[in-house]
């Protein structure tokens, strides 16, 4: 994760001290996991240590104080990196290819694959696929009730990139923000979205 | 009720070389009349290959021939597919995935008292019709259903 | 030796419902392994069952049929205490035959 | 980078005033409406459709093929000491079956260890039969042409509680600081995609492409996670074992791998196990 050493002490100081005023069963967790799990593959034993929007929605069970999510959000949302060119509205063909998949990041995906957006793991997106998920909002004619003014492809292309900004504890993963995505595949989701022409907005 | 005659022919024919078998304990007499693996059949690639593989050549469509089978499968691994057949003298049923790489999936003769019904489970690779056709009187009757394949899970 | 099957056969009137599980890969010949290997066909082609001896279903099976097959039938004349053998034999000459008593 | 530890820093310095920080207890974040309206007519539809053939496939469940192998393995002599499993004690004394898969996990004295059902024959193997733990845990999940002598027994002890209530024991302190660790470890997010096991199985009525999710944090739904398993799992055609779920669940999460028969899952399957408790279980299942 994107944490720096001192943040990620100051937290297991921190977590361990809470906790251990909780009656223990949360550090008692934290120590189970951190000894029986492994690494496998790219799954490093890393990835079980928490940066601070982690941290803290673990802390809150989700939920947390409003000043403290408002500036993480706002933080999250800095981290947002437009395209340089400005053009944010990509293939929505290939875009619906990336939405389709769910390859990426797990002990049996090789590392450095393109990665999938799992899009329809949780939202419906266009209407020609029936197997889609409904944890997330139905993004069905997304574009048609937005339009695709810069403004909407700002915030459609920063959603993807870093859901954080927006709700800090979203079960959206930070699909930019961690790399998983790259520009061009978040600018063709983007398309998949918006484009007048794309099969979402008929 | 041709394939069955063939299988009880050529089961006769052998006798002698069955007989011999029988004795020495390799074969179970419940084998004795086993079908041959009709490979033409089997191993063609599309739906019309497949008929002539059982010998048929032209189908009517008929509705006291029922086929249960998902709409919408939740795993194109496991389609279970349930065959009905009203027709009188129904004497065999056979299951086909019209866009499998091979249609035909199963062949079913009857005889001694069993009824023209089968349950079988399929694969599918994709969204496909399923037919099933069944003989009655040296005549093909087929009926057809689409079931949808989709992807399920996390698919990570 | 492939794993046993398992043989229900029960009657209910004068029908008999018999219902048989196969244990065996019903590999298709066409997917391929974790290594990008394709993994060769191996599939159940043809099985008979009989009711004391006397064939009830001849059946035949391509390599779209499940892993495991299930299938299920229903014959006329079965009674509790006869006999029903299932024999299946696969692509590679492998065997099976296995017996159970109507209930 | 520094800027956001130092905000980070002073973020957390005010949270740690906050009194709810003294609170023990981790509700769910925010309870859902009673019953989620936001199922589309499609989900009603294909779930309805999904239901009906589940239970045509139910009635043949491969997984009768491994409940007669197990039970084959469970009466054999094996192992380096020749002896059977029917010795085993799996809770309810040697050589009980009948009834042990619903009332596990449990503490077990003699291993002095909160044990799922899996954990503990495999222990009875070690112990009794005198095969090596390493060996049992070299290649512990089914594959293409390989089903574990575990998964096999697993599957024939859990066929043995068909019908019977769940009835997993909060006695023991043990078995109860099981219960409160598998709770945690079931909302811990991590990982680069930040899930916890509850992202998915926190909710009502949601669902994975077309895959019905069962919020886990709710008890009335709890039993959807215990029932089933061991399950004959459509994809691939193989038989699977609740310590195979988690795995498998945990690898979808993106985390790094459990152990195989470790603490971790074990509190986990008694936290699902034990909200199940005084439902019916009707034996292996058949899984997507």
């Amino acid at each position: 994760m994107n944490t720096s050493k001192p943040l990620l002490l100051a937290l297991l100081f921190l977590s361990c001290a809470i906790a251990r005023a909780e009656g223990d069963y949360r550090a008692q967790a934290l120590a189970v996991i951190k000894h029986d799990f492994h690494d496998r593959g790219q799954a490093t034993i890393d990835r079980l240590d928490n940066d601070a929007v982690q941290y803290v929605c673990n802390r809150y069970s989700n939920d947390p104080p409003s000043d403290l999510s408002d500036m993480l959000e706002a933080e999250q949302l800095d981290t947002v990196k437009f395209p340089a060119d400005g053009k944010l509205l990509g293939d929505w063909k290939k875009g619906e290819k990336i939405a389709q998949s769910g390859a990426g990041f797990t002990w049996t995906d090789r590392p450095g694959l393109p990665v999938g957006g799992n899009c329809y793991n949780c939202h419906k997106i266009s209407p020609k696929e029936i197997s889609f998920g409904t944890m997330g909002p139905s993004l069905y004619r997304y574009g048609k009730r937005r339009g695709t003014s810069l403004s909407v492809q700002k915030d459609t292309y920063a959603q993807i990139y870093n859901a954080k900004g927006y709700k800090l504890c979203s079960p959206m993963p930070r699909f930019g923000h961690i790399g998983a995505l790259t520009e061009e595949q978040i600018k063709d989701l983007v398309g998949l979205l918006l484009d007048p022409e794309s099969p979402v907005n008929q | 009720m041709d394939l069955m005659r063939r299988t009880l022919l050529k089961g006769m024919g052998s006798t002698g070389v069955l007989a011999a078998a029988l004795a020495a304990g390799v074969l179970r007499p419940t084998q004795v009349f086993a079908a041959d693996w009709n490979k033409a059949a089997f191993e063609a690639k599309d739906f019309a290959g497949a008929l002539k593989g059982i010998g048929v050549g032209s189908t009517a469509e008929s509705k006291d021939l029922l086929l249960t089978a998902p709409e919408i499968a939740e795993n194109g691994a496991v389609v279970s597919v349930t065959v009905v057949s009203k027709i009188p003298a129904t004497s065999s049923i056979s299951v086909f995935v019209e866009k499998n790489p091979m249609p035909l999936s199963a062949h079913f003769q009857f005889a001694n008292g069993a009824l023209p019904e089968a349950r079988v489970n399929l694969k599918m690779g994709q969204t496909s019709l399923v037919k099933v056709v069944a003989m009655a009187n040296g005549k093909a009757y087929m009926t057809q259903k689409e079931v949808k394949v989709t992807m399920g899970g996390c698919g990570g | 030796m492939a794993d046993p099957m398992k043989i229900r056969a029960t009657v209910s009137g004068d029908v008999c419902d018999i219902k048989v599980l196969m244990s065996h890969p019903m590999e298709t010949g066409q997917r391929k392994d974790s290594d990008g290997k394709i993994v060769p066909a191996h599939f159940i082609q043809t099985f008979t069952i009989a009711v004391n001896g006397k064939t009830v279903v001849d059946g035949g099976c391509g390599p779209s049929v499940s892993r495991n097959p299930v299938f299920g039938f229903k014959a006329k004349g079965p009674k509790a205490g006869d006999k029903v053998t299932v024999t299946w034999t696969d692509n590679l000459g492998d065997k099976r035959s296995d017996e159970a008593t109507v209930a | 980078m520094k800027q956001a530890i130092a905000r980070f820093a002073a973020a957390l310095a005010l949270a740690a005033l906050l009194p709810q920080l003294a609170d023990a207890k981790t509700p769910p974040a925010k309870t859902p409406p009673a019953k989620a309206a936001a199922a589309p007519e499609e989900k009603d539809a294909a779930t309805a459709e999904f239901e009906k053939f589940r239970a045509i496939l139910e009635e043949d469940n491969p997984a009768e093929l491994f409940e007669a192998k197990g039970e084959d393995l469970w009466k054999q002599k094996r192992g380096p000491n020749n002896v059977s499993l029917e010795r085993c004690d799996l809770g309810l004394g040697a050589g009980v079956v009948k009834g042990a898969y619903v009332q596990t996990p449990r503490y077990f004295a003699d291993a002095d260890q909160v044990m799922d059902i899996e954990r503990r024959i495999a222990w009875c193997m070690e112990k009794l039969q005198g095969f090596k733990r390493a060996d049992l845990v070299k290649k512990p999940f089914s594959t293409d042409d390989y089903t574990p002598d575990l998964v096999s027994l697993v599957t024939y002890v859990a066929s043995e509680s068909r019908g019977l209530p769940v009835a997993i024991p909060q006695r023991h302190p043990k078995e109860v600081a099981a219960y409160k660790i598998g709770r945690e470890i079931f909302q811990y997010r991590a990982g680069p995609y930040d899930f916890s096991c509850a992202t998915c199985h926190g909710e009502d009525g949601k669902r994975i492409r077309m895959q019905q999710l069962p919020n886990l944090l709710e008890k009335r739904d709890a039993m959807r996670a215990y029932a089933g398993w061991p399950g004959y799992r459509m994809t691939g055609g193989l038989m699977h074992t609740l310590q195979w779920r988690m795995n498998d669940c945990f690898r979808q999460q993106r985390f790094p791998e459990p152990g195989y028969l470790s603490d971790a899952v074990t509190d986990l399957l008694t936290y699902l196990g034990a909200n199940a408790n005084g439902n019916i279980y009707k034996g292996p299942g058949i899984k997507r």
